[in-house]
């Protein structure tokens, strides 16, 4: 069995490809969504360090 | 014996898991990324044809367990929520509101997977059956617990009245599943259901186990990194987390 | 304590009686939800007996999840509500004469009523009886149910919708056997199993549901 | 009301969001005494009051009734407590002695009909017994949620601004009954923005808004 | 005078914006009722088929229903709506600044989701293109046709249900004409008929609604 | 504020349900005076207030602005009135500055971002700004609700109980710029229980209550 062979499912590419590409986007997508909240959490922080050092 | 105890309270504070979260979550997500990649490359390459269903049954490998963590999940809050409103512990809840999302996504992957898998085999995007509406159903209760939480501004709230909502919902599940269950058969005529399955291949269940402990993996990795979020946004006026990210600034 | 149940609850449907729309509200809403159906779905009478337990009982599920709103909120806003909650007496009591005054003004006039929609529909007489066996062996539990929701989601902008998510879920189960048992009496099976599952519900219900509801009124009003 | 109680809040810190109200308050009340809180607008008052009658959860510390911590004899203390907030706690479709009558039942007592009419002659409101309160004005409102005063038997009174929206004769009865209830061992504890004369008596001054509250005995 | 109406849309859609979970839970009530019924009526698919275009017109109009008790009501109760009636600009602008933000909020996001939720009741491409074209002409009118109703019942106890009691024989002929127009494409007889009813009515309440919303607030507010 | 103004009342009497709260008012307030509106509780003052500025309908008689009756030119009027009632008019989920912005907007005025900071330190509030309203104390409420004053040229501003809920340093403030608005030659009608300085000035003093009203001009 060759490679495009395996990933070639016939009658049922849309099917089968809709259901692991939809799967494989939604566990790409929410990583990334949660890298970039983390990020903004510390860039709040970050801030609120560098406005309490103006201050004094 | 009284020093473990201690210990385990050192770790409910938000304060000293954050650190330990930020340990872990790598650890996960490279057992996650392992696993499911060997997942994919068995079901792909190693699983044979499905001698009634051709390649469309591939779907299993990401639809089961989908829908097991789905379920395992909420569950796990509902624990989460517990021990928080008998100890008072403020990192259960946060760790119940950071699986949230993630299980409200699986509760979506298994729906989409399995509607994906229902048109080719039974020619319809969506049937009433009893498994597919009580997965519905869990999906309604998970966005019911994420919309309750974002609608209270005060945390304090927010964490009680997102455990009580959780502890209500679990209670209710198992009613949920026998009612859904019952209905259905009574006037249940055309609609085919899944239980041609029961012979499975045993590749096909390792694959399954796999793509399956792939998926816990990830969800723990997943609910590592938002919890980490959850508490720099609560404590963000906290001494410690403004050390922390000083240093690193 | 069962005088202040009794209190409680006379107090509740004295301010109902006072201004008589709410109790008629409820009422009318649930008719011309029934009534519109048949606007939406054509009149082809086979299709309506068909699908009549159905929208008679998700008529009389979005009826009373529309008047839950009301049955802590406006003690919240008045401060009666921080008043019981001070108050020297198990919260679970107060909860419960609270949510027996609601369905008293709320489910019960929509129990009465509603074989007569049945007619609209052209059920047969046995059927009739078996939905208003399953109404009011379902509503109260819709009323019990709902009364968590209606605490957690207390003073909250959204509250009105919000409610509605949180209480569908809790809903289905009685959904379900409520419609099943009038169902499975026009089909010929007979409603007795799903009647006796209700009343379980109910049960159930009764006893665990004052509790969650008391702690979510405590943490509501925090 | 002859028994002797007591009322202590042992290094109390409330926060709301992510700010802090309130450090480290420690406080002691007896029966006969007043406690009068002051503050600028926005330094705490409303929140500590409600934490003090158990409707907040203080952040830490403890608040104990008789020695005894709130949480763990709640029933008992809130059948030694009034509490009246900025909200009259009155429902607006009801008429003043049903209002009355409904909130004495709440609180498992009883109250016939002949002592409200009589508690609501006292307070100033005959004549409109038979309005239902929405109808009345804010200081008719107040009156009659003050009403509970003349008659209840509570040895704690917590009262959030309750002048506020009174006219002078009232502030006056009010005064007078509050005065009452101390002088028969009781204690309340109050806030105000407007100086009464019953505040510069002999009382317990918690002053909020500063780093750490104040509390002076004059 | 549009930067005022733009201020005023721009105003509501804020605050909804700030608890994200009003544009959302409308939106779920309306997924939720749609996905009730095959609970309640049963999991056929060919009964399902029949009364898909009722049931999501009818689900339609009871969300957009339950949404309207906010439109006045917020206002109403914190004092801005005294200011509003007190500005020096014609009130009837700031009512369809209002209706419009409230549809924005409400309405829009269910007109989107309505087609997705016709494929669990296997409708066909071409009925739910039609389906949300239909939605698309009749909900702003819902909303329109509702603020009257909303501006009556200000203040008033049972202003939830009575709103309900108002609005819905208003509503009666848009959904109709909304469900007929699905009715039509289903049964292969074409909707352009009914949706230029529909476009109709929508002009109609446009020019028509917003002087008597005004009108109705004057008279509640006294 | 340099054209003159004048507000008449003609004859109004006013009423509610079937009680008479009001007879025959004959008032008149022109550019620069201050009224000052008293009684009991349940007189009446806040139904005349409401009266004047057009959200009630008086039984009979009439409310002229500068002559003409104010149904007549009720956009003109409303564009000159600056009426703040019991309620703060402030929306629960935006914080200060939006709420003051919003404000302005549906007045039909703007007011930039950089003015309503402007105001919230005036008034006080300075470190408060990005709290969403419902998060601030009874008297911050208020404090916000008044903070249209410092930016408005209405010139009749009407306002009921205005002193309620704030601290003594905020009635200071409010006082003065009542004063100034004055000085500008504004006019004011206001009620309070809360004796303060202002209105033991030049006033004229309407007392509510008696028989008929009480209009003296001291
Ligand atoms: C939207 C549609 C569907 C949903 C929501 C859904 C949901 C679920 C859930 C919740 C489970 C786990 C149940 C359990 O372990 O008890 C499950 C398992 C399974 N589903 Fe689906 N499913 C759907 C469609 C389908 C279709 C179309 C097929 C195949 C024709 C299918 C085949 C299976 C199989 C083989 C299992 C594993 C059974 C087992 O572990 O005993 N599903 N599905
Ligand atoms: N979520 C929050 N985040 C930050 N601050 C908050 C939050 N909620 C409340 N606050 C602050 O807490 C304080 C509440 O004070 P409280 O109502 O107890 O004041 P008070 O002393 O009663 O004032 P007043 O005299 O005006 O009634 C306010 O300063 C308010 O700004
Ligand atoms: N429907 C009604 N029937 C009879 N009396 C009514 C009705 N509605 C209002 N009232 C009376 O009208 C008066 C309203 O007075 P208003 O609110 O103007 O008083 P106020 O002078 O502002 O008092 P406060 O100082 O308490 O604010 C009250 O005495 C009330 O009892
Ligand atoms: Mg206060
Ligand atoms: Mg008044």
């Amino acid at each position: 069995m060759s490679f495009l062979d395996a990933l070639d499912m016939g009658k049922y590419a849309l099917y089968v490809w809709g259901s692991f590409g939809v799967t494989a986007l939604c566990m790409i997508i929410e990583p990334l969504l949660l890298r970039g909240r983390l990020d903004k959490a510390r860039r709040r922080i970050a801030r609120l360090n560098r406005m309490e050092s103006n201050e004094q | 014996m009284q020093n473990r105890l201690i210990n385990w309270f050192k770790f409910s504070s938000p304060a000293t898991f954050y650190p330990l979260a930020g340990r872990l979550a790598p650890i996960f997500w490279v057992v996650a990324v392992t696993l499911i990649a060997i997942g994919l490359y068995m079901s792909f390459f190693v699983a044979p044809v499905d001698y009634k269903q051709g390649d469309g049954y591939r779907i299993i490998f990401v639809h089961v367990p989908a829908s097991w963590m789905s379920m395992f999940i909420y569950l796990i809050m509902a624990g989460w929520s517990a021990i928080g409103l008998t100890f008072n512990t403020r990192l259960s809840f946060m760790m119940a509101q950071a699986l949230a999302p993630t299980g409200a996504l699986f509760a979506f992957i298994s729906l989409w997977t399995g509607s994906f898998w229902g048109k080719p085999m039974w020619g319809t995007w969506w049937v009433w059956d009893a498994r597919i509406t009580s997965e519905l159903i869990l999906l309604f209760l998970y966005l019911g617990y994420m919309a309750l939480v974002a609608a209270i501004d005060d945390r304090r709230r927010a964490d009680r009245a997102g455990a009580i909502l959780l502890l209500v919902g679990v209670v209710n599940i198992p009613i949920i599943y026998f009612s859904v269950k019952w209905w259905n058969t009574l006037h249940q005529g055309a609609t085919i259901r899944m239980n041609g399955q029961t012979s499975m291949d045993e590749t096909m269940l390792l694959t399954m186990l796999i793509m399956a402990l792939g998926f816990w993996a990830y969800s723990i990795a997943a609910a590592m990194v938002r919890v980490q979020s959850i508490i720099l946004e609560r404590e963000a006026g906290s001494t410690w987390a403004q050390d922390l990210i000083g240093e690193r600034a | 304590m069962f005088e202040t149940l009794a209190w409680i609850i006379r107090r509740d449907v004295t301010i109902a009686l006072r201004r008589r729309t709410d109790v008629f509200t409820t009422l009318i809403f649930f008719v011309i939800v029934i009534s519109l159906f048949p606007l939406g779905v054509g009149p082809d009478l086979d299709t309506l007996r068909l699908i009549a337990p159905g929208v008679v009982w998700v008529g009389a599920l979005l009826a009373s999840m529309l008047a839950l709103e009301q049955l802590f909120l406006a003690d919240h806003r008045d401060g009666t509500l921080e008043q019981i909650l001070l108050a020297p007496q198990p919260l679970s009591l107060l909860v419960i004469g609270k949510v027996i005054a609601h369905w008293l003004i709320t489910g019960l006039p929509l129990v009465i009523m509603a074989p007569v929609l049945g007619l609209q529909y052209d059920l047969s007489g046995e059927a009739l009886l078996v939905m208003l066996w399953s109404l009011l062996l379902g509503t109260p539990t819709l009323s019990l149910l709902g009364a968590i929701a209606a605490a957690l989601t207390l003073g909250l902008r959204a509250g009105g919708v919000l409610v509605a998510l949180l209480v569908l879920p809790l809903y289905i189960p009685v959904l379900i056997f409520g419609a099943g048992a009038v169902e499975a009496t026009t089909s010929g099976l007979g409603g007795g199993a799903h009647l006796s599952l209700l009343g379980a519900i109910l049960l159930l219900a009764l006893l665990g549901t004052p509790l969650a509801t008391a702690a979510a009124l405590r943490v509501s009003s925090e | 009301m002859s028994e002797i109680h007591r009322l202590e809040a042992r290094q109390v810190c409330c926060s709301r969001g992510d700010r802090e109200l309130l450090r480290c308050l420690d406080v002691r009340l007896e029966s006969g005494q007043l406690m009068y809180l002051r503050g600028p607008n926005g330094s705490g008052k409303t929140t500590l009051l409600r934490t003090l009658a158990g409707l907040l959860r203080a952040e830490t510390g403890e608040i104990r009734w008789d020695g005894e911590p709130i949480q763990r004899i709640r029933d008992q203390y809130h059948a030694d407590l009034l509490y009246l907030g900025h909200l009259n706690a009155l429902k607006d479709d009801l008429n003043a002695i049903e209002n009355l009558r409904m909130d004495a039942a709440v609180r498992g007592s009883s109250l016939d009909e002949q002592a409200a009419w009589q508690l609501l002659t006292d307070i100033g409101l005959r004549g409109c017994e038979d309005l239902p309160i929405k109808y009345l004005s804010q200081g008719q409102k107040r009156r009659v949620a003050l009403a509970r005063l003349w008659h209840s038997d509570a040895a704690l009174w917590i009262l959030d601004e309750p002048f506020s929206a009174l006219d002078v004769a009232a502030v006056d009865a009010l005064q007078a009954v509050i005065r009452d209830h101390l002088g028969r061992g009781g204690m309340a504890i109050l806030t105000t923005h407007q100086e009464v004369e019953l505040t510069s008596g002999t009382v317990c001054r918690v002053t909020l808004g500063g780093e750490i509250p104040e509390v002076r005995h004059v």
